[in-house]
């Protein structure tokens, strides 16, 4: 079944300087219990993606999809309080920077109690004066909520949870913050989660831990995964689908393996030539020509064409549809690569 | 000036025989930073030290490139900046081409900086954007007084700006206006602008994007060609130090346990720190993978780092003492009960409550039982008698509140020669080093097994 | 957290310390001398000779200044030149008037700023946000003698609702007279405090809508309302708390003024008064006092920041 | 692995070269995309923003006309500043007397009424303006110089000069300005404007000092700084060229929003009698006054209160749209 069905999303912002699209026409879809990737360098529009998902992206910003299904249901057509039952209940998210995501005057342990109660039927008030009297005296550590608090902490491997859990999260260390992140967004058993990022502040051992995390989870679990992320590595050791993103659009979305043995793309193979690898002693890498385009008011048809060693005339003026370049569903959007079987799939 | 507890062999430089100096060495260089803040703090109890950089040895030949890693809080940052002298190195020495610049003042060191120059991490940070790209390059002319007039100067920034790849025509621009990359390239320029020989590059290419990154590691590749750089290169990216490396030297709470050849590096890690981050770094070929080798434990603070080898605590193979009667396996499990313990993790009251919520009876017994179950890896059956004992009489002792004799027991019962000793530098090969007890010259025949009593 | 309360406190002995012998050799450093100031030019030696005796000026000035500190630890502040009385107890006459407009002031001031600024940052950009914008700024632009002047021609005069000279003892006259009495002063230092501290509020509570951890509570499914008062409130509040315990000088200053529109003796009259007659030991005591309630007022503010702000609870003020 | 796929798909031979193909993103766009940020730098910008905001365009212009009243007093005051007329008047009354000397009897008119005195009011309050402007120009400047130069020393060298200065501050912030004012006044013995303006000007140093001993502090931390001294830069080059350029706005935003206090205070003093000489016409006596009178004449009170009024919050509005426009945290500067 597919968890999540995007076609042809939109997310833009009207800015003095003009209209910056973000996100422009992305289509993207997550089956039930996949690890899916969206890699991409920074001004690629994956994080704006993620949280137009989640319907966060604050004003100005404009959210437009021909389709934006979750579990065959218009999240676009959602109302705002629909849309706050659904997240952190059946959409979670993770993000980047521990330190910030988590509230600096709010116990650890209260800040997943909250999620638990705000979306499980366990009979403890969310009022108001309830969730301040739970804010000032401290949340009461016989109620079902502290109880599975203690519980997510323990299973993301937080060790003593019960004393952890009344801890603020200045007391924990960068990775133990990432670990209640992810702590909070898996309290109510999410159907999806979506982690942006979520070990780009780490260290490499840290980092190493939390994919491992983020692995058991699925099986636990069994939830959906949206992995973001720039690190190329990160995805093929972790996801079984890996889409790529440059300057807004989508580029090449194929199987892991399949992906990163054969890929089409000319910005795939770019990024992966300018990879270094810690596997092997490269002489030399090649970098890609020039920067990422601001995402305002792009005029050219392809954005990587000017960057693109195999541009010609025609990228600049003709939209790339989707083509499929290889086995087990590897399509990619350049005018440049034959179709296999001739199949182009029209994105409009 | 180094510590007399440490051998004085350095770690030396590709070419042991060759009779030309190092051009950039550090011996035994330390720096602390002091913790205290202001006055009052002093008067209410003694300053408490961070141990950023304890004692580093290192030697940056000609026209060579060697990377420092490490993880966050290791002090490779402290490390450049000392031997700079944007710190006052708290001991040590550090020469340049044979000349001891260690600590000298702003003025005195000014002859020096000609000669060694620093890049940053975040390019953007480190251009003061009240400033045009012109004004910044041209600061360290002005300041050595390069060039005759402005108008030769301007002259140089405009070649400058050219030679990293960024057009003259730039030179009236604010930082802001740069992207990420082209902000570095004018970093890289003004630190090139007198010529220097030695190059400090403090993450270089942490704060940019991979494609980016390649352009900014070729550039200064094709910089260290030209200009006969020697680069000193301070990374957590190991890929990256796989790319750029010639040398690497791996640093662990402030001191270096591992320095080797790239290549020798990466194929033949020596040092159980260095295994295990290397095992960390996620792989896009999935034939490269290995098995991860997980550090447990938490990074102790380097206010008070841990006795004889900083990485005992965390050691996944730490020797057991000659005496120990049981397998390796079981003492690591004691050692790590014992860490537990000793750093304050094992949380009696959190046991205590614990208990009252499951059980509803809370005695000494149950809380000690309890205490090992959470703080010993897997069950203590296996430890022959008077070990487990130790363990049975420590997690009692913490039950009944004597944290004091809890902590004794455990160090009397489970030493290892890693805590009482600090590892000596061990070369593997000429210029492979390590600092590890169990690769330590000292027992030769039988390194995976050392006696205490060497210590 | 204690050490960071033992730091706090023996900073606030030190500068109440520092105040009190800066004070002590202010005084004796006046050109020409106190005394000699006090009784004008044309008094004779003998009268300033007497008068010096009289008040210890005549000993060395490390005998002086440890008997003014002995006596400032068992609070005596000596007596007035001009009517000879114990200075204790003028104080205790006028120290409960300038504390009442004070805590009048107080209880209005957070009383309006603490809601405006919340709606105010809230609704940011709507009509309701700009009309409490317009209002904080003309609070702020009117002092407090004016807003004193007109309230007492609005609800004194034209109106006659309510008295414009005077103070009621609350022991003596009731609440309810007291309260009559002192709302007036009260509004009018309250006013502008208002205002500093609501913009205090809007941009502190603007900063935190916009950070990391809302968006993380947005992202959890939590409502509106538990947002703005759970997860934001107290960390606005920081900020707010600094400057509502240092704008408590304004509230002062505020009274010292206002006591004069409303004709009511309180420290800032016994101040005006003793500068004009050169009534030295009155200048002192009441310069003294003030400053010690401003260090209290800092101190109050740091203890409350243990309780907002758990970094500081837990003893890592550094991190 | 990746080094194969860069020639992977189609053979190179039909791909535009790197230069014609920069040359045809060129049409597509009008400038490269590093000239289509803003390029005339931050004080353009900060000039557009201002110009775009009516609360900078009210303040701006009240404080213009309060500058041009103040300069040109005695040629905009219909009368002299010492004239008296018949006392008490109320506004748009006239005073019947001979005023010129010439043996006539004169028709005045008295556009805000007239003081116990029986000074004209409109007169008093527009050489008012002139104490008022002098006041708050000089004790700014003298706080402004001593407080800078105090911060920027305190928080570069930090040590003990630093511990010195924060123990002043310290002490200084127990005092509410007033206060100190006062305190002041009482020990250089005597009124007049000499007297206010080092009293005030003395209890807005800590305001200076605290805000630029802040700005170093955290400019200091700044990559930017490192990277001068790592080029060998001299103490005081850092300081001139790195840290105060970029602690300029704060402290313009702080110097904007200090004038109006001064007004302020100065009115205070004046108001408790502790100010300048009563014959002077200032806003503060004209209060004072006032409240005597309130009884019987309201609008001596109320027009010169109105007259602080105006240009305070002229001044406010000024400074709050250059913090905007600066960009400048509420938090950073001090309003009180």
């Amino acid at each position: 079944m597919t968890m999540l069905q995007i076609e042809n999303l939109r997310t833009e912002f009207e800015t003095p300087r003009g209209t910056v699209t973000a996100v422009n026409g992305v289509d993207l879809h997550i089956d039930n219990g996949e690890i899916v990737g969206l890699v991409g360098e920074s001004g690629s529009g994956k994080s704006v993606l993620a949280q137009s998902v989640m319907r966060l992206v604050e004003d100005p910003g404009e959210i437009t999809a021909d389709e934006l299904l979750f579990k065959g249901e218009p999240l676009l057509e959602k109302s705002e309080a629909e849309m706050t039952t659904i997240r952190g209940n059946e959409i979670s998210m993770v993000f980047q920077d521990p330190m910030n995501s988590l509230n600096p005057t709010i116990t650890v342990g209260e800040q997943i109690a909250e999620t638990v109660r705000l979306h499980q039927d366990i009979g403890e008030s969310i009022s108001l004066p309830a969730e301040m009297k739970r804010k000032i005296i401290g949340a009461s550590k016989a109620s079902e909520s502290w109880r599975r608090a203690i519980e997510m902490l323990e299973s993301v491997q937080i060790p003593h949870p019960e004393s952890r859990a009344t801890d603020y999260p200045h007391e924990f260390s960068g990775g133990m913050r990432q670990r209640a992140m992810i702590a909070i967004a898996l309290s109510c058993e999410p159907d999806l989660l979506i982690a942006d990022e979520p070990t780009t502040a780490l260290d490499v051992t840290i980092q190493a831990q939390i994919l491992e995390e983020l692995h058991s989870i699925l099986e636990v679990f069994d939830t959906s995964i949206l992995l973001i992320t720039h690190d190329l590595a990160v995805v093929a050791e972790t996801c079984d689908r890996v889409n790529v993103m440059y300057a807004g659009e989508m580029v090449e979305r194929a199987t892991t393996r399949e992906l990163f043995s054969n890929p089409q793309h000319p910005y795939t193979q770019a990024l992966l030539a300018s990879t270094p690898q810690v596997e092997t002693a490269v002489e030399e890498l090649e970098p890609i020509p020039g920067t990422v385009p601001e995402p305002i008011d792009i005029p050219y048809a392809c954005h990587f064409a000017p960057r693109c060693p195999e541009a010609k005339e025609e990228c600049f003026e003709v939209d790339p549809a989707f083509r499929r370049v290889g086995s087990e569903d590897h399509e990619a959007a350049c005018i440049r690569r034959d179709p296999v079987d001739g199949e182009v799939i029209e994105n409009e | 000036m180094s510590e007399t507890d440490m051998t004085d062999v350095g770690v030396e430089g590709t070419d042991r025989n060759s009779n030309e100096d190092p051009l950039l060495q550090a011996d035994g260089l330390k720096k602390y930073f002091d913790q205290s803040d202001g006055m009052l703090d002093r008067l209410l109890g003694p300053a408490s030290k961070v141990k950023a950089v304890d004692g580093v040895d290192f030697e940056l030949g000609r026209q060579e490139t060697v990377a420092v890693v490490g993880e966050s809080g290791c002090g490779k940052s402290t490390l450049g900046k000392t031997l700079l002298n944007l710190h006052d190195p708290t001991g040590g020495e550090v020469r340049l081409d044979g000349t001891e610049i260690g600590g000298l003042s702003d003025k005195e060191m000014l002859p020096y900086r000609k000669e060694i120059q620093m890049i940053f991490q975040d390019p953007l940070a480190s251009l003061n954007p009240r400033q045009t790209v012109g004004d910044i390059i041209k600061a360290p002319l002005e300041v050595h007084g390069i060039g005759e007039d402005d108008a030769e100067r301007t002259e140089r920034v405009r070649s400058l700006l050219d030679r990293v790849g960024l057009s003259p025509d730039y030179l009236e621009r604010y930082p802001h206006q740069f992207s990420g990359g082209q902000q570095q390239r004018i970093g890289i320029a003004r630190a090139l602008a007198l010529e220097p020989r030695v190059l400090i590059a403090d993450e270089p290419v942490s704060a940019l994007d991979v494609s980016v990154q390649a352009q900014i590691l070729n550039l200064l590749n094709t910089f260290q060609e030209e200009f006969g750089l020697s680069i000193l290169f301070i990374t957590h990216d190991l890929s990256v130090v796989r790319y750029i490396a010639d040398r690497v030297l791996v640093m662990y709470l402030g001191e270096i346990v591992e320095a080797a050849p790239v290549d020798e590096l990466f194929e033949n890690p020596k040092h159980p720190y260095t295994q295990s981050l290397l095992s960390s770094v996620p792989r896009i070929d999935p034939k490269e993978r290995s098995d991860r080798i997980t550090l447990r434990g938490v990074v102790p603070s380097p206010m008070d780092p841990p006795s004889g080898c900083r990485f005992h605590t965390r050691c996944p193979v730490v020797i057991p003492p000659d005496e120990w009667p049981g397998t390796e396996e079981a003492f690591r499990f004691a050692f790590r009960f014992r860490n537990q313990l000793l750093s304050g993790e094992i949380d009696v009251e959190n046991i205590e409550t614990h208990l009252e919520a499951t059980t509803g009876r809370v005695t000494t017994e149950s809380v000690a039982d309890e205490v090992i179950a959470d703080a010993y890896p897997g069950s203590p059956e296996n430890l022959p008698g008077e070990k487990r004992d130790a363990i049975e009489s420590a997690a009692l002792a913490l039950a009944k509140g004597n944290d004091e004799e809890a902590a004794s027991i455990v160090t009397e019962a489970f030493p290892s020669p890693c805590e009482r000793r600090m590892p000596t530098e061990h070369r593997h090969a000429s210029d492979h080093a390590v600092r590890c007890h169990r690769l330590d010259p000292s027992a030769p025949g039988e390194p995976r097994r050392i006696g205490a009593d060497d210590a | 957290m204690k050490k960071y309360i033992a730091k706090r406190v023996l900073n606030a002995l030190f500068v109440v310390w520092l105040v009190a012998t800066v004070v002590f050799f202010g005084l004796r450093a006046i050109p020409g001398g106190p005394v000699r100031t006090m009784l004008g030019a044309e008094a004779t030696e003998e009268a300033v000779n007497r008068m010096r005796a009289e008040l210890g000026l005549d000993q060395p000035l490390y005998v002086q200044y440890v008997e003014w500190m002995i006596d400032l630890m068992t609070f005596d502040l000596g007596q007035s030149l001009t009517s000879g009385e114990q200075i204790s107890v003028m104080m205790a006459s006028a120290v409960p008037r300038t504390l009442s407009i004070a805590l009048i002031g107080v209880v209005v001031g957070l009383g309006i700023a603490l809601p405006t600024g919340i709606i105010s940052a809230t609704r940011k950009g709507q009509r309701s946000d700009y009309v409490a914008t317009v209002a904080a700024f003309l609070g702020l632009s009117m002092p407090a003698f004016f807003i004193g002047i007109l309230l007492a021609l609005v609800f004194g005069v034209w109106w006659g609702v309510l008295p414009i000279v005077g103070y009621a003892p609350l022991q003596e006259d009731g609440i309810v007279e007291w309260f009559r009495r002192i709302l007036l002063p009260g509004i009018s230092v309250g006013v502008p405090y208002a205002a500093v501290v609501m913009r205090m509020t809007r941009s502190s509570l603007l900063e935190v809508l916009d950070a990391e951890y809302m968006r993380t509570a947005k992202a959890k499914g939590v409502g509106r309302t538990t947002r703005l008062y759970k997860h934001a409130m107290q960390n606005a509040l920081i900020p707010v708390v600094t400057v509502a315990g240092i704008q408590i000088a304004l509230v002062l200053v505020g009274s010292v003024t206002v006591e004069l529109v409303f004709g009511i003796q309180g420290i800032g009259r016994l101040l005006v008064d003793a500068i004009l007659d050169r009534n030295y030991p009155v200048t002192q005591a009441v310069i003294l006092l003030v400053a010690s309630i401003m260090v209290f007022m800092n101190l109050s503010v740091d203890i409350i920041y243990t309780f907002l702000d758990p970094r500081i609870r837990y003893g890592d003020e550094a991190s | 692995m990746s080094n194969d796929h860069t020639t992977a798909g189609r053979s190179d031979s039909d791909a535009l070269d790197p230069d014609e193909r920069e040359r045809i993103a060129r049409r597509y766009r009008d400038e490269s995309p590093v000239e289509s940020t803003e390029n005339r730098g931050v004080y353009r910008r900060i000039r557009d923003q201002i110009l775009s905001d009516k609360k900078a365009i009210f303040g701006a212009t009240m404080v213009l006309l309060f500058v041009f009243t103040a300069m040109f007093a005695p040629m905009i005051a219909p009368y002299e500043q010492d004239e008296t007329f018949g006392i008490n008047q109320e506004p748009n009354s006239y005073s019947e007397g001979d005023y010129t000397g010439n043996g006539e009897i004169d028709r005045v008119w008295h556009v805000l009424g007239t003081d116990s005195f029986g000074h004209d009011l409109f007169t008093r309050i527009v050489f008012g303006a002139r104490i008022s402007l002098l006041v708050a120009l000089t004790t700014v400047a003298f706080a402004f110089t001593v407080g800078t130069a105090i911060g920027l020393i305190a928080g570069y060298y930090g040590g003990l000069i630093d511990e010195l200065l924060m123990r002043y501050v310290d002490f200084q912030w127990a005092f509410p300005s007033i206060i100190l004012a006062a305190g002041l006044i009482a020990f250089l013995g005597g009124l007049g404007v000499t007297n206010v303006v080092i009293a005030i000007g003395v209890a807005f140093i800590d305001d200076f000092a605290r805000l630029v001993r802040g700005e170093v502090l955290s400019i200091r931390e700044e990559e930017y700084v490192l990277a001068a001294r790592a080029i060998g830069t001299s103490d005081r080059r850092i300081m001139t060229k790195e840290i105060l350029p970029n602690a300029v706005a704060p402290i313009i935003v702080q110097m904007t929003l200090m004038i109006p206090l001064a007004i302020i205070a100065e009115a205070a003093l004046s108001f408790l009698g502790l100010g300048v000489k009563p014959t002077t016409p200032t806003w503060g006596l004209l209060l004072a006054e006032g409240r005597q009178y309130i009884n019987q004449a309201w609008w001596i009170s109320v027009f010169p209160g109105l007259a602080i009024m105006v240009v305070v919050l002229a001044f406010n509005m000024f400074g709050d749209s250059l913090r905007d426009a600066f960009d400048v945290k509420q938090s950073e500067v001090s309003e009180k």
